[in-house]
């Protein structure tokens, strides 16, 4: 689990590094997408992960067999935020290109 | 009155004055500026002779704290040397006002003028009776700055500008390193304050950080006394109007520096170090000064090299370490004023009269300017070191000390020699400045045809300052005599020598060499003389290498064009390799600490993996690098991918025990989908085609940027397996469990963590989110599309085309068969969604769910039938407010906080519990769904207007196109 | 961690039963993927996931209500929305997508798909009139 | 018995399930039309959707309903957006 | 402090966003009611921080912590004033008045929602100064962020949204740096309360230590980042330069926060123990490397919004350099140098403004040429009557020097008084510590000097371009209202410099308690719930 | 206060499957039902008018079983099976329907059922253009989709 679970960050990670890196805002926007949704599941990860086990109240349950609440709610604050600026982000490049007429990041074609 | 007071108000006088005059700026009231002037300096004169059988007993001190505990208080103390400084600053300083006053022209703004001055007088104050050598520092800057406006005060000449440039940059650079040696200085001592300072000589000089502290503070003096290698600020600085020449920079100003090296004399000199350092300094400008001032056309550069050399000679005095040379350097700076000051004001008045200082044109001026012509002679003189003038006794007493030995070395060897040379060199410069001006045949086309003598009061300072050197030179041990004592006294306590001031000490060596120098002196000029009077400014062997153009020039290398070249070298402007730094940063930061401390991760165990979410895995890796790999291309594919991604992400969170984050991701994945397809439209076409990635470069840069992020992704799966591995230490986690529902009311642990425990969080939250809607809002408001997506999407004309050529068509009929039958499941859901979102909402705090969720649920519903109908259709119908909403959702959310402090409990304390209500039975009431009721009304809020801003966009073209298409019609 | 422990309890007849309607389920759903892979033309692919959308989704949804209900031992239903909505909303998705494909291949000249449908005349005389 | 029928069923299910996501992201990666592309996630989605119910089987848990009921109901809000977009060039007009 | 004063803590983050969230209701049309509910607010915002600075600094058992939803630490979230986030919450809302009032004349109205943003702004720099948790701080940060994004492209424009294209790019970047270094620091302590976790870090095992140090230092770069270190800093200047003047104003103290969590985390968690000084280095010779290069795009800068960009760098520089320096009595000096520079940038980016407004576009840059290759200026004829300037040219001239003043740290106002305390306290350390003096401390200074001299050469190559060598520029149009922000940022400055006595007491005072943490610690986990009775609490309480 | 009593019954019965039955929620249920429908009415629909209630349960009962054989007939296409070669091709269905809920309605039973699939309706024309996996007669499937479900749904409606 925490295997598999690594990996996909790993590789989430690096793709989304790779796509920050080049030169048109499109990709810089999908990258900072992937970065976030590696950089989530890594919140949601140190707490330590635990199949069937949500935090939910209700009789019988064992507290100590619960899922750390703590990191989800971490994550949730920063899936909200991540929607924010993502948002923002896409806007922001759209007003952009609209001024500069091009989507590179520099908002020029080629840069020297 | 007392002393105290007295030294204070010295001090702070001149600057009171100072801005009073600025006060007058908008007046005309020229003569009531340097009126006022006057009466600052004769004030400063007046209490300083006061103060004088106080300062004879023993200094007084002014002491007012100003950073006490790092030693830096407002002290003023006034000794022997100080008190002669005073006198020096604050009476010539009244005949400058006075000499000004008749200088200045009629047009000229002079408030602006006598308030630099008096404050430049203040400043100047400041130094010699600071007590703190921090103090002193302070003042030491601000005549650095006074002078520099001084200098430029005739600021539309670009010889002002450039030449108070210069003098500020290089007595700038001295100042702080000035600083710099002080506060060693200081710390060595044990303390700033000026005689603890003085006290603590032995310390200083055997402390190992001698050596800098004095090189730094030298740098400080030599700069600011115009000595080799900084002498060249000095004659640019000439462009001043002639008093601000007259006081600054023969008078005072420039014997700051000097001033400096007698005021630490106690503490830094007599070692060897000091005296090589002083007196190479002090020789090379003695003799470089007074060659470079012969060869000088301008009356000015003549008296400017020349008060460089006589610094010189009180720099070469200083650096003997002997007490009587630190006499004879206090007596010279005395004399040296008084009579180079005199000069200036000469001078000011030849330029004033004739309209130019040029040695070439100038000449016979006696029968038009009798008077002057003879004050100038007797100054000349003075400077020359002519017998029965104040220049002379000072000279023999250097003369004297120049033949001692003092430290064995070559410098004394030849010492004798170079000041023989110089004073000939002297007497040839001055016998130069009487003769071609003053004498020969009249001169021709002046600039202004009739000189004549200047207004009265325009001369009685010359008048009056060649009177002292006469006084001087005829009765020194009468007139300065005692006062220089007390300031000798001062300066040396127990060490004062024995020394006369008497005019004549019989035939000696001095006397033999003088007669020489004298003599040399004369000849020189009679060889000279017709080379002179024709020759190019400046002195033979280095006329072209003037210190103002290597100075400009490598000022503008150095702080220009090799600046602008790290600047492109060190930095970037350029996004790429920022975030490749970041990223690049970010790695290391994770990796080296654990590289470092040794940490081994541990080796993975594939036993406990889950086929079924592995493949899952599988898919959203496959997703995710398919999103990297097509998004340059293939935007709607890499969109589709990252969605599948995100689809991965989601059944993680399923898996994972967070149903929570598994619906929110789910919304959010909805929304953002949407809108970055909104923002697709306008985003320029690109085809595969135009591919220039073949350079070897830009293959380069791939590569490495291929490693960076393929050691991102290692990086991070190394550092996410040992994180997860690393069971968490129980702190804090156990306790929301235990507590959500007994304190908390709900049973969902997350969202009452959310919307209690930390219930900070989510209004910080949801406080970005309205902020970033605000932003998009207005940045929207003001979007202007690339010319090349104003027109509609390709899709769009094709259609329309083909409405417009089928007679039975109109226009928009493709789209509305299109949306037809879809639209109306659209509109049916919309109160399905409604009903989930209120259930969404309503579960949030026991089950998964909450207001976020739900408020995101509320913006599709609103989305939905923006797809469904377009923009007009649906605002027709549904008329949502976003920012009602968002202001409704922060203010319900603070309002529930606040709620709490009526009760006496903090921001945010929550309150839950069951009421009874009829039919239903208990109900569960918690304050804290009335927050979350205010996170819900905020999401609705913001995402709406997000949605809607991008929607608007589309129609607002249209508008756009439409009219012009109406204006075309019209032409 | 053994799943399922929670299911241990349930009748053989609900278990066989829930099994069926899995299996039948994610059969369909997946013969369904394998013909949107396998399928020439994008028109075909489109019939190939409504197998999921369909009885897929109507198989699970069936494990899924029995299951719960056997468990809890009294009616879990909600699962019905599930269906309902994804019957309801994948043909809006269908015309959607099928529609914007047919336009495409309309555009790029694609001699495969039918051009607009001829007018009947009785329209065109109307459209003539207004 | 029960446990056994079920267990072997669930983790078919999971499999089959698992493995029409693999087929339908294929289809994803390799278009080669954007419809296709389009259709691919829709499928996707539906596939989740049909996991995760199965995995509320397999937990015995209801709490993972939502999820399901979320893509369900709204999942193909994007893809009528991804639609809308092929045929008009924009998504809202 | 007890009762409804114990609210005043919470209210720096609550007036402005109860301010920003009122102004919503309103529409664009009713700006001058918007003016004076942001004015209100910072006003009161101005009142409530100087109360708390006063209460932090005079009363003995001052305990500035809040339990937010009266939950004890570290379980809730807590704010914690004291010396330290008392000096920055006045010095933040001292900083907003000018700017407000500045953007009253004109800037307020280029864009919808100014004043909401600029009031969320003060929120999110108020609740990082004032927050005691960590993943809070994420939260504030992200706050003040978001408006810092909206404010920086406040009135549109090409230059505007490039350059927060870039920033915006880069800070989220930050942001996920941010969140994976909180998140490895929750998963290796299990506490997200900065008072706990420096209670924890002393028992944490080899292995969870090491992922604390790798997660503290993936955090710091994300500060680091806001900070303003070379080289990811390179964001700065465009963005600086891009924002309208008081935007630029209120950013001045932006770049400040990330050293002032930098400072108090360093001395909070990494102060003692076993990690103690953690990345030090970095920050010493990160430090010394910003210095450099801002003072090199100070020289290299033709635009005056440039040179006052990497002036923040300098600032930002120097200030990183000397905490890395680890020495109590030069942070005490660096906590003047911050008060002082802020001041001072503030009121340059609000003067540039204004100075531009006379000048065409073209002829700095032409000057600058001219100045390079030309001996052009010696053609011009001089006359000896000096030219009368008028009153406007004359205040923003004075103006203009007293920042050049400022910034080459000359005399007389507060830019001396903190070179020197800084430099008096690096060179004390080392000649007393037996009359050497550590090589990088003789960097600094030099570094120091150096900047200084480069702001001096620069400040009046631009002076003399701006004020005196083109007469032909019109007289720029001031309103009192944008001179008047400017003029009382300077009056602040000689104030500070007046009162350096009193203001480095309290700076010393406050480093004195960075320096014991456990003052801090006990005041956090020692805080009583409200409802409570002080007998029942104990120390294991919680647990 | 109801505008659409159908709509809101059939979310109260939705609140009541996800909430469960319980007095409680049936009032809940109920409120927000009303403000669901009074969400709807804003939207100013064209509204349906159902005639024959009897005859849904039909429609329903007609369409589970269709789609049950279909789900059989593209199974077995898909192996391969079918005893012929297969032909999918379009097909244009000339239509009498043109109420909007009902076209909704019959587009979702096309669709749903696997094999046909519903692509453009052309409202001048009143004809929809469908896309049959399996055609081996086109009258066939007009008779078929005109008879056997457009018959019905004109019942139902207008
Ligand atoms: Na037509
Ligand atoms: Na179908």
């Amino acid at each position: 689990m925490e295997f598999v679970l690594a990996l996909a960050i790993g590789i989430m990670t690096g793709s989304g590094v790779w796509l920050i890196l080049r030169p048109r805002t499109y990709q810089v926007i999908i990258g900072l997408s992937l970065m976030s949704y590696a950089v989530n599941l890594f919140i949601f990860g140190v707490g330590g992960v635990k199949s069937n086990a949500a935090p939910l109240l209700g009789e019988g349950v064992d507290i100590a067999a619960l899922a750390d609440p703590v990191p989800q709610s971490l994550v949730l604050t920063a899936i909200v935020i991540g929607f924010a600026t993502t948002a923002l982000f896409l806007v922001v490049l759209l007003a952009a290109r609209g001024l500069t007429g091009t989507d590179h990041v520099d908002g020029r074609e080629q840069p020297k | 009155m007392t002393g105290e007071t007295l030294l204070a108000l010295l001090v702070c006088l001149p600057f009171l004055g100072s801005l009073a005059a600025a006060a007058l700026l908008r007046t005309n009231s020229r003569v009531l500026a340097a009126r006022m002037s006057g009466v600052v300096a004769l004030a400063g004169l007046v209490m300083t002779a006061f103060l004088y059988p106080a300062v004879k007993r023993g200094p007084v001190r002014f002491e007012v704290e100003w950073l006490p505990q790092l030693g830096l208080d407002f002290t003023l103390r006034m000794d022997g040397l100080a008190w002669l400084f005073t006198m020096l600053i604050t009476g010539i300083g009244l005949l400058v006002v006075v000499y000004a006053r008749y200088y200045m022209s009629e047009e000229d703004p002079v408030p602006r003028f006598f308030s630099f001055l008096l404050a430049f007088m203040g400043s100047m104050l400041g130094i010699v009776l600071s007590g703190n050598i921090i103090l002193l520092s302070v003042f030491w800057e601000l005549t650095s700055i006074f002078s520099f406006l001084l200098i430029s005060y005739w600021h539309h000449n670009a010889a002002a500008r450039d030449g108070a440039r210069m003098a500020l940059t290089v007595t700038g650079i001295g100042g702080f390193c000035l600083l710099a040696g002080l506060l060693i200085l200081g710390h060595i001592a044990g303390s700033y304050d000026l005689d603890a300072v003085l006290a603590a000589g032995d310390r200083i000089r055997a402390h190992p950080l001698y050596l800098t502290a004095l090189v730094l503070i030298l740098i400080g003096a030599l700069t600011k006394s115009a000595q080799v290698p900084f002498h060249f600020w000095l004659p640019n600085a000439m462009a001043a109007p002639t008093p601000v020449s007259a006081y600054l920079h023969s008078a005072t100003m420039v014997k700051a520096g000097v001033f400096l090296l007698v005021r630490l004399w106690p503490a830094l000199s007599g070692t060897y170090e000091w005296f090589m350092l002083v007196g190479i300094a002090g020789i090379s400008t003695l003799l470089l000064g007074a060659y470079f001032a012969m060869f000088q056309q301008d009356l000015k550069g003549l008296l400017a090299y020349s008060t460089i050399s006589h610094l010189g000679l009180i720099t070469t005095l200083l650096s003997l370490g002997s007490p009587v040379a630190a006499v004879a350097a206090i007596f010279h700076m005395m004399n040296h004023a008084t009579f180079k000051c005199s000069l200036f004001m000469a001078a000011g008045i030849i330029d004033h009269e004739t309209g130019t200082r040029d040695m070439r044109r100038l000449s016979g001026l006696l029968r038009y300017l009798p008077a002057t012509g003879i004050l100038a002679m007797v100054a000349s003189a003075a400077m020359a070191g002519v017998p029965l003038l104040n220049g002379f006794i000072s000279k023999e007493m250097f003369f004297a000390e120049a033949v001692e030995t003092h430290a064995d070395s070559f410098l004394d060897r030849i010492l004798p020699y170079v000041a023989t040379l110089a004073g000939a060199f002297s007497v040839a410069y001055s016998l130069r400045f009487i003769h071609v001006v003053f004498f020969g045949p009249p001169p021709v086309d002046l600039p202004k045809p009739e000189p004549h003598e200047p207004p009265r009061w325009m001369r009685f300072p010359v008048e009056f300052l060649v009177l002292a050197c006469l006084v001087v030179g005829i009765i020194p041990g009468m007139s300065i005599g005692p006062f220089l004592h007390t300031a000798v006294v001062s300066v040396l306590g127990d060490r004062t020598p024995e020394y006369s001031l008497a005019v004549w000490h019989g035939i000696n060596t001095p006397l033999i060499m003088s007669t020489i120098a004298l003599v040399g002196g004369i000849a020189l000029y009679a060889v000279l003389k017709d080379y002179l009077a024709r020759c190019d400014d400046g002195p033979p062997l280095f006329r072209h290498l003037r210190g103002q153009r290597i100075f400009e020039r490598v000022l503008v290398t150095v702080s220009w064009k090799w600046a602008r070249w790290l600047e492109s070298r060190l930095g970037t402007r350029n996004l790429q390799p920022q975030l490749r730094l970041v990223a690049t940063a970010g790695l290391l930061a994770g990796v080296v600490p654990l590289y470092i401390s040794g940490f081994s991760p541990r080796p993975p165990a594939f036993g406990e993996v889950d086929p079924v979410f592995a493949a899952i895995w599988l898919v959203g890796s496959v997703c995710a690098v398919g999103a990297a790999y097509q998004a340059k291309y293939h935007r709607l594919a890499a969109l589709v991918l990252l969605g599948g991604a995100g689809i991965s992400t989601c059944i993680t969170f399923v898996w994972l025990s967070a149903p929570d984050l598994a619906i929110t991701q789910l919304l959010v994945e909805i929304v953002t989908t949407v809108l970055i397809l909104l923002g697709l439209r306008w985003l320029p076409k690109r085809s595969e085609k135009v591919d220039n990635s073949v350079a070897l470069a830009a293959r380069g840069r791939r590569f490495r940027d291929f490693l960076l992020a393929v050691g991102c992704g290692i990086g991070m799966f190394v550092f996410a397996y040992a994180i997860m591995k690393q069971p968490v230490p129980d702190a804090i986690a156990s306790y929301f469990l235990e507590r959500a529902y007994s304190e908390g009311g709900g049973r969902n642990v997350v969202n009452v963590i959310l919307v209690d425990f930390r219930g900070f969080d989510t209004m910080g939250e949801i406080c970005v989110l309205g902020i970033v809607a605000l932003t998009v809002f207005a940045l929207l408001r003001r979007f202007r599309p690339a010319p090349d997506s104003i027109e509609k999407p390709e899709q769009q004309l094709i259609q329309n085309a083909f409405d417009a050529e089928r007679p039975e068509r109109s226009a928009g009929d493709t789209v509305r068969d299109y949306l037809l039958v879809p639209s109306v499941i659209m509109q049916w859901m919309f109160p399905v969604v409604i009903t989930f979102a209120v259930y969404i909402f309503m579960r949030g705090h026991d089950l998964p769910g909450g207001g976020f969720a739900a408020g995101i649920t509320m913006a599709i519903a609103f989305l939905l039938q923006y797809l469904a109908g377009g923009v007009r259709w649906a605002e027709d119908r549904l008329r949502v407010l976003p920012l009602r909403w968002m202001g409704t959702g922060l203010l319900l959310a603070v309002a529930t906080g606040v709620g709490a402090w009526l009760l006496g409990y903090p921001f945010l304390t929550s309150h839950a519990r069951y009421v009874d209500l009829p039919l239903i039975g208990k109900a569960p009431v918690a304050s804290a769904l009335l927050f979350d009721l205010g996170v819900f009304s905020l999401v609705v809020g913001a995402t709406v207007l997000i949605l809607i801003a991008l929607a608007h966009q589309s129609i607002r073209t249209h508008r756009v196109r439409a009219i012009e298409a109406s204006k075309a019609e019209e032409a | 961690m053994t799943p399922l422990d929670h299911a241990a309890g349930l009748p053989a007849w609900a278990a066989i039963l829930v099994s069926v309607f899995l299996i039948i389920g994610a059969g369909l759903t997946v013969i369904g993927t394998i013909g949107f892979v396998r399928l020439p033309t994008f028109y075909e692919r489109i019939h190939a996931p409504t197998l999921g959308t369909s009885w897929g989704t109507g198989g699970i949804v069936m494990a899924s209500m029995i299951f719960f209900t056997v468990l809890a031992t009294r009616p879990v239903v909600h699962e019905i929305l599930i269906g309902i909505f994804v019957t309801v909303t994948t043909p809006v998705t269908l015309m959607l997508l099928a529609r914007a494909a047919l336009h495409r291949d309309r555009a790029e000249g694609n001699p495969d798909v039918p051009s607009e449908p001829p007018v009947p005349p009785s329209a065109a005389v109307q459209a003539e009139k207004a | 018995m029960s446990h056994t029928i079920l267990f072997w069923s669930v983790t078919i299910a999971q499999f089959l399930l698992a493995a029409a996501m693999g087929l339908a992201v294929f289809r994803m990666f390799r278009g080669p039309r954007a419809q296709d592309r389009v259709l691919a996630l829709d499928t996707l989605y539906v596939n989740s959707m049909l996991l995760l119910m199965v995995f509320g089987i397999r937990s015995g848990e209801v709490v993972y309903f939502e999820a399901s009921l979320v893509i369900g109901m709204l999942g193909f809000v994007a893809t009528v957006a991804l639609a809308k977009f092929l045929m008009r060039g924009e998504v809202i007009e | 402090m007890n009762g409804w004063m114990q609210h005043l803590i919470v209210a720096p983050i609550l007036i402005p966003l109860v301010a920003g969230a009122f102004l919503l209701f309103f529409d664009e049309r009713q700006r001058v009611l918007k003016a004076m509910v942001s004015v209100l607010s910072c006003l009161a915002l101005a009142a409530v921080a100087i109360t708390l600075l006063r209460f932090s600094g005079a009363e003995a058992g001052f305990q500035g912590v809040y339990l937010l939803g009266n939950w004890p630490a570290p379980f809730g979230i807590v704010l914690v004033v004291d010396r330290l986030s008392a000096l920055m919450l006045v010095l933040a809302s001292v900083l907003s008045i000018p700017a407000l009032v500045f953007s009253l004349a004109r800037w307020h109205a280029a864009g919808p929602h100014f004043h909401t943003l600029f009031q969320l702004l003060m929120m999110g720099l108020n609740g990082a100064f004032l927050t005691g948790d960590l993943f809070n701080l994420f939260v504030f940060f992200e706050v003040m962020l978001a408006a810092s994004y909206g404010l920086l492209m406040h009135g549109s424009g090409s230059m505007r949204v490039k350059a927060g294209l870039h920033y915006i790019a880069v800070n989220l970047v930050a942001a996920l740096c941010f969140l994976i270094g909180v998140s490895t620091i929750y998963g290796s302590v299990g506490t997200l309360n900065m008072a706990d976790l420096a209670l924890r870090i002393g028992e944490l095992d080899p292995d969870r230590r090491m992922l604390l140090e790798a997660g503290a230092s993936v955090l710091g770069v994300a500060f680091l980042i806001k900070a303003g270190m070379w080289p990811l800093n390179f964001w700065l200047p465009g963005a600086y330069s891009a924002a309208t003047a008081p935007v630029a104003g209120v950013f001045a103290i932006m770049s400040k926060v990330g050293v002032y969590v930098i400072l108090r985390l360093s001395l909070l968690v990494f102060g003692e123990g076993e990690s103690a000084g953690h990345g030090l280095n970095v920050l010493l010779y990160g430090g010394m490397a910003t210095i450099l290069f801002g003072t090199i795009g100070v020289l290299a800068s033709q635009a005056l919004g440039r040179l006052a960009s990497y002036s923040v760098l300098v600032s930002s520089g120097t200030l990183l350099a000397v905490l890395g320096l680890g020495n109590g009595e030069v942070t005490a000096g660096a906590l003047f140098y911050l008060v002082s520079s802020t001041l001072t940038i503030s009121a340059f980016f609000m003067l540039i403004e204004l100075v531009e407004r006379g000048q065409d576009a073209g002829a700095s840059v032409l000057a600058v040429t001219m100045e390079a290759y030309g001996d052009a200026d010696e053609e011009e004829p001089e006359t000896e009557v000096g030219v009368t300037m008028p009153a406007t040219i004359a205040v923003l001239g004075t103006c203009f020097a007293a920042i050049g003043i400022l910034l080459s740290g000359l005399p007389p106002l507060s830019g001396f008084v903190a070179k020197f305390v800084m430099l008096s306290g690096m060179i004390g350390a080392g000649v007393q510590s037996g009359g050497t003096i550590p090589a990088p401390v003789w960097w600094i200074v030099a570094l120091m000097i150096l900047s200084g001299l480069a702001a001096l050469i620069s400040m009046t190559r631009a002076g003399i371009r701006t004020f005196w060598a083109s007469m032909e520029g019109t007289v720029p149009r001031v309103l009192v209202m944008e001179m008047a922000p400017v003029l009382v940022l300077l009056a602040l400055t000689l104030m500070l410099a007046v009162k350096a006595g009193p203001a480095m007491a309290y700076m010393e005072e406050t480093v004195r308690a960075l320096q014991h943490p456990a003052g801090y610690i006990e005041a956090v986990s020692g805080a009583r719930r409200a409802g409570e009775a002080a007998a029942t609490t104990t120390a294991g309480e919680g647990d | 206060m109801l505008p659409y009593p159908l709509l809101s019954l059939s979310l109260v019965v939705m609140w009541l499957a996800l909430n469960g039955f319980t007095l409680g929620q049936l009032i809940l249920g109920s409120i927000v039902s009303v403000f669901a429908s009074w969400g709807m009415a804003a939207l100013r629909p064209s509204k349906p008018r159902i005639r024959k209630w009897h005859l849904l349960p039909k429609l329903l009962g007609i369409v589970l079983y269709d789609i049950v054989r279909s789900n059989i007939a593209v199974v077995s296409l898909l192996f391969g099976g079918g005893g012929h070669k297969r032909r999918s091709d379009f097909i244009t269905v000339p239509l009498d329907l043109k109420d909007p809920t009902g076209l909704a309605i019959l587009a979702v039973i096309v669709t749903s059922t696997p094999g046909t699939a519903w692509l453009e309706y052309n409202s001048l024309s009143s004809t929809v253009l469908i896309h049959v996996f399996d055609l081996v007669e086109e009258a066939e499937w007009q008779d078929l989709i005109k008879n056997r479900y457009e018959k019905l749904l004109m019942e139902i409606f207008t």
